[in-house]
């Protein structure tokens, strides 16, 4: 038989892409993607005043006066109960951390793995994980029964001889947050100077000349300025990652090292990593979207590309975290231990029976079935809504882990469901407080790394070969 | 020694700014006497200069020892200070013992980059620097000492190099 | 800093699981689920009157609790043959899962009186303990309850005014946010090691009764040093009816269940 | 507007100004912890030294330190056992708030000094017992004309106490014996526990 091979069809052909479809391969001149930037920085309709005022309002009363409410009242306020002592106050702190994994992810993982079309959206990314871990902050202080004491977690010199007690996994969870919130707001901030210089070059005067030039540093772009600059930067985005990996793993020992059925488990650390970035991926999706859709010009950064990236990524965690929930599931179910199977059946058969299909159809069913699609992952609104259902699923998830967890335990004269009381305003203070808060952010800094976009544009040239558009990428980084 | 004077040469892209760079070599600058300003980072080998020298890694390692000190004493010093007992846990842990120090050494690490980064640079600082906004908009300047009898001769090598413009630079607030 | 600081040692090999210094027995089959044990620790210990509304929704914070046990509650309650009664209250475990977990030593062990102790005053209230005790023994404030003055009570009812004069000087009176526990009635071994040393003796059997033991009807519960073979307790718990709760975890609990006739 | 506030904060004026506020602040601080720091005003302004230095017992009058917890105040009547003797009660105008006390039977209300906050269960027959005296934690009463508390009571304070006496040390064990040894060592468990103090 002779071996000749079929010619390629036409079809595929007329698949291949127009490279200048990639932001990378589109360049535009420095100076107007500057001016883009700062006149979506600067230019501000009525629409966002109205729903700033509104956040603010939604602040101050569900989050600011509920959480004076619950300090003066105490905890009874709130729906924790015996056998519930944690309920969505914990909830909140393991969802929030989630969400602040896949700044990290995005912006020290793949900048190490060179994953160019992480550019324009690392710092979309690093802001959430800067904002998700004060939320985080916020609900540990809410949880705590007498949180103007916080200062005993501290290891302070003082007059009581008495040092905090590092045998407690709610101390490692302390030291582990507090090393990630200070990395990654300093990681946050390193590559945000030369877009904070850009910006003090580019305001004439006011308050905001006064803002950029403080923060700017007197950064100019010297040789020296920006080997330190990226020196440092090489640095946090290793460090970092071991960081961001033991935080997620130390927060699931909280529960994972308490001897209660459904917690006491040895993949719980793997599992909430990769939960965790199943969230934070999502939360990217959904964020990209509003910048995407509400900010001027950032069509223009933002792509259906970078969904399709976000969507690839969603779907690959997704699976691995359908394979730790596997893992997690069958391992007490064979087993047999009495009351692990007891915390099983109640899941899924207990009262709320649904959450556990809701969760199931949020995490999987959704991802799987829009996300294999290469056409629906570069349809932004179609991948924000698989990100809500998402998080609406790992919501779920840790809720039936802490909540419903905790009802049941070895002692069944004790056993109670949970209420849920002010839990909920506070809930929706901390969303709300997290929307102002990157609201406010993007009429203060730059969202997009100007410099960084501008560097991969340099390394990317576009060459004709035969009849097609070839992308090189040089070796300049 | 003859009086010298800053000079700023700005220009569009790469290629011209390297050519600058051999010119300013040829009329006898040393390493030290010249500095590039750029709005992107730009790789040593490009331009043909030497790679700048940075303190940070250093600066880095020596956090990172200081923090792993740290977390040694407040997981091994603090129960020596005042010895209190909780149930089935020995006095001085090994793997709690692991993770603090591992927390605290990064925590070392990370905030001495920072800090070093800030250190090395001289940052922050604001004194008047030569310095032009567009740098920010993308041109390369090359910014150069030269004596000032020479000033002419430095000038056309560096028009003819292909620079934008080559003006005596002057210190304005940034 | 003083020198020459020799540093306490915590044992958990076999040898130590004997030991212990005080002990409870609870016989269940004496038990008669009557609450006197409850009420007798709630005077004692300035244990809070929660009011109804956090009672019903399940705050009652009562150190020991009389758990009614159903037999045959499968076949609808027809196979009911009797139910029996367990008080219920802090297993004083030499290996206590609450202890480590409490980032602020509130929860700590005493080496001197070998039980687990709640430092309220230390506490922080991140239930962790609460959360890590099998035995679901630990209660928490979840408001001002021993704040009596007209107003400030739970169901706001004047008449809880008078309750101020109830509360025993030798127990502090906790606040909100702060987890407690039953201490063994701490305050008695103390007062009773006072009297005691300043006799030049040891403590006698029997001579430290703790409020539920000294209110049980049907003497079910007894409570003395376990580290004495003569004691009552020690003779009670030797018996072959006798059992730990969850002795599967390990713990090492102090109290000594009786049940089964013979 | 807040560039004109700076401004005027770097003139001499303002200079001046921000020096008045940051003076005012501080000596507000420092008056506030003086205050706290003044023993407070008695009923009777008893002199302790003039009692001390007659050779008064600290003990007469605080009984209970010797056989509880409490040391307890004396009454206006345990003052009286001694000024109804004494000529001088009759003319002093000092005393004559004291005649006042016993004549219309009012309890004298005293105001504790040395105080522990309520979840400390400090009982003075221990220490007694140990054979502290009074005035290594209240201080010499002789040279105190109101009572006064000498020391911050604070938990360091305790602890470093109870670890010095019970420290296996020349001091406490000079000749170096393992039944003393045993001894100190039984002791600082207990002297060092949580729940001694704390219940």
């Amino acid at each position: 038989m002779a071996a000749i091979a079929k010619p390629l069809s036409r079809r595929h052909a007329e698949e291949h892409e127009d490279p200048r479809e990639h932001l990378m391969h589109d360049p535009l001149p420095r100076g107007k993607m500057n001016e883009m930037v700062m006149e979506a920085m600067h230019e501000t309709g009525w629409k966002f005043w109205v729903a700033t005022g509104f956040l603010t309002l939604v602040v101050l009363g569900a989050l600011v006066y509920a959480w004076y409410y619950l300090i003066m009242e105490g905890l009874g306020v709130a729906g924790v109960n015996r056998p519930v002592f944690w309920g969505i106050f914990l909830v909140n702190v393991v969802f929030w951390i989630g969400i602040s994994h896949a700044g990290t992810f995005i912006s020290a993982i793949l900048r190490v793995l060179k994953v160019e079309s992480r550019r324009p959206f690392t710092r979309a990314a690093e802001l959430m994980t800067t904002f998700g871990l004060v939320q985080a902050g916020f609900s540990v202080f809410m949880h705590m029964g007498r949180v103007w004491l916080t200062y005993w977690m501290f290891p302070i010199p003082n007059e009581r001889m008495l040092w905090p007690d590092f045998h407690s996994p709610l101390m490692w969870d302390l030291m582990a947050i507090t090393t990630y919130l200070l990395s990654s707001t300093m990681y946050l901030f390193l590559p945000l100077i030369p877009d904070l210089a850009m910006a003090r070059d580019r305001t004439e005067g006011g308050w905001r000349k006064t803002f950029y030039k403080i923060l700017a540093l007197g950064f100019r772009g010297t040789e020296g300025e920006w080997k330190n600059l990226t020196t440092a930067m090489n640095i946090f985005a290793f460090a970092i990652i071991p960081v961001m990996f033991s935080v997620h793993t130390i927060v699931s020992w909280d529960f994972a090292m308490a001897s209660r059925p459904g917690w006491s488990s040895t993949v719980f650390g793997p599992y909430f990593v990769i939960g965790a970035l199943h969230s934070g991926m999502a939360a990217v999706a959904i964020v990209l979207f509003l910048l995407r859709n509400t900010m001027k010009h950032y069509k223009y950064f933002i792509r259906p590309e970078h969904f399709d990236t976000i969507g690839m990524l969603m779907f690959m965690v997704s699976m691995a975290w359908a394979y730790f929930y596997f893992n997690d599931y069958i391992v007490p179910w064979y087993g047999g231990d009495v009351w692990a199977k007891l915390f099983q059946e109640w899941a899924e058969k207990g009262p709320h029976w649904y959450l556990w299909y809701i969760m199931l159809f949020c995490n999987i069913v959704v991802p799987w079935s829009i996300l294999w699609n290469r056409k629906w992952r570069r349809t932004p609104w179609l991948l924000a809504i698989a990100g809500i259902l998402i998080n609406v699923g790992m919501w779920l998830e840790r809720y039936i882990i802490i909540p419903e967890g905790l009802t049941i335990n070895r002692m069944p004269f004790t056993w109670r469901v949970y209420v849920p009381g002010i839990e909920i305003a506070l809930t929706i203070g901390l969303f709300a407080l997290f929307f102002l808060l990157y609201m406010l952010a993007s009429r203060l800094i730059p969202l997009i790394p100007v410099w960084e976009v501008q560097e991969g544009q340099e390394a990317h040239l576009i060459r004709k070969i035969g009849k097609a558009e070839i992308s090189t990428l040089s070796d300049m980084e | 020694m003859s009086e010298s004077i800053t000079m700023l040469a700005m220009f569009e892209d790469l290629d011209p700014t390297s050519e600058g760079i051999d010119k300013l070599y040829e009329l006898g600058l040393g390493d030290d006497e010249m500095n590039v300003i750029s709005g992107i980072p730009i790789k040593h080998t490009i331009l043909g200069r030497p790679s700048a020298i940075t303190y940070v890694s250093r600066i880095g390692m020596f956090g990172a020892i200081l923090g792993m000190f740290l977390g040694l004493f407040f997981i091994y010093g603090i129960p020596y200070l005042y010895p209190l007992l909780v149930g089935g846990q020995p006095i001085y842990p090994v793997p709690q013992g692991i993770i603090i120090t591992f927390e605290m050494t990064m925590l070392g690490l990370m905030g001495f980059s920072f800090i070093g980064m800030f250190v090395d640079s001289g940052f922050p600082s604001y004194t008047p620097k030569e310095y032009t906004p567009e740098i920010s908009d993308g041109r390369v300047a090359i910014l150069f000492s030269c004596p000032v009898a020479d000033q002419k001769k430095f000038v056309d090598a560096l028009t003819k190099a292909g620079a934008h413009s080559v003006e005596p630079a002057e210190a304005r607030h940034l | 800093m003083t020198s020459n600081l020799e540093l306490p040692v915590f044992t958990n090999n076999s040898e130590a699981e004997l030991g212990g210094k005080w002990g409870m027995v609870v016989d269940r089959d004496l038990c008669t689920g009557c609450q006197a044990c409850v009420a007798a620790c709630s005077m004692e210990n300035n244990v809070p009157f929660v009011g109804e509304t956090d009672m019903a929704y399940g705050r009652g914070m009562h150190w020991i609790r009389v758990e009614r046990l159903w037999e045959g509650l499968e076949a609808d309650y027809q196979e009911v043959k009797m139910t029996s009664y367990q008080p219920l209250m802090c297993q004083q475990c030499h290996n206590a899962p609450c202890e480590p977990v409490c980032p602020v030593y509130a929860a700590v062990h005493s080496m001197s009186e070998d039980i687990n102790l709640q430092v309220y005053n230390r506490c922080v209230g991140t239930r962790y303990c609460a959360n890590n005790c099998p035995y679901q023994a630990r209660v928490f404030n979840w408001r001002d309850y021993t704040d009596y003055r007209p107003g400030n009570t739970a169901d706001n009812d004047p008449s809880w005014s008078v309750l101020q004069n109830h509360l025993n000087p030798d127990v502090t009176v906790r606040r909100r946010g702060v987890m407690e526990k039953c201490t063994f009635c701490i305050q008695r071994i103390h007062k009773a090691e006072d009297t005691a040393k300043s006799e030049g003796r040891d403590v006698r059997d029997g001579e430290v009764v703790p409020a539920c033991a000294q209110a049980c009807p049907a003497n079910a519960i007894t409570f003395g040093r376990i580290d004495d073979p003569e004691s009552m307790v020690s003779k009670a718990a030797e018996t072959s009816r006798g059992s730990l709760l969850l002795e599967e975890m390990r713990t090492q609990p102090r109290v000594t269940y009786l049940a089964g006739g013979a | 507007m807040i560039k004109k506030l700076f401004e005027w904060l770097l003139s001499p004026m303002g200079r001046v100004a921000v020096l008045i506020g940051a003076l005012s602040v501080f000596s507000l601080a420092a008056y506030g912890i003086y205050t706290t720091q003044q023993p407070p005003e008695q009923p009777i302004a008893f002199r302790h030294d003039i009692h001390v230095n007659l050779g008064v017992q600290c003990l007469y009058c605080h009984p209970g330190a010797l056989r509880g917890a409490s040391p307890g105040l004396p009454t206006q009547n345990k003052c009286w056992g001694c000024h109804q003797q004494i000529a001088k009660t009759n003319t002093s105008p000092r005393l004559a708030v004291l005649k006042d006390y016993v004549q219309n039977n009012k309890p004298v209300q005293w105001v504790p000094v040395a105080q522990v906050p309520d979840f400390v269960h400090f009982k003075h027959r221990p220490h007694i017992a140990a054979g502290l005296n009074c005035e290594t934690c209240h201080g010499d009463m002789s040279k105190v004309e109101i009572a006064e508390n000498p020391q911050v009571m604070n938990m360091g304070w305790c602890l470093n106490c109870h670890r010095d006496r019970t420290a296996d040390n020349v001091q406490n064990n000079p000749d170096n014996d393992p039944g003393v040894s045993a001894l100190l060592h039984e002791k600082r468990t207990k002297l060092t526990d949580c729940g001694t103090c704390h219940y």
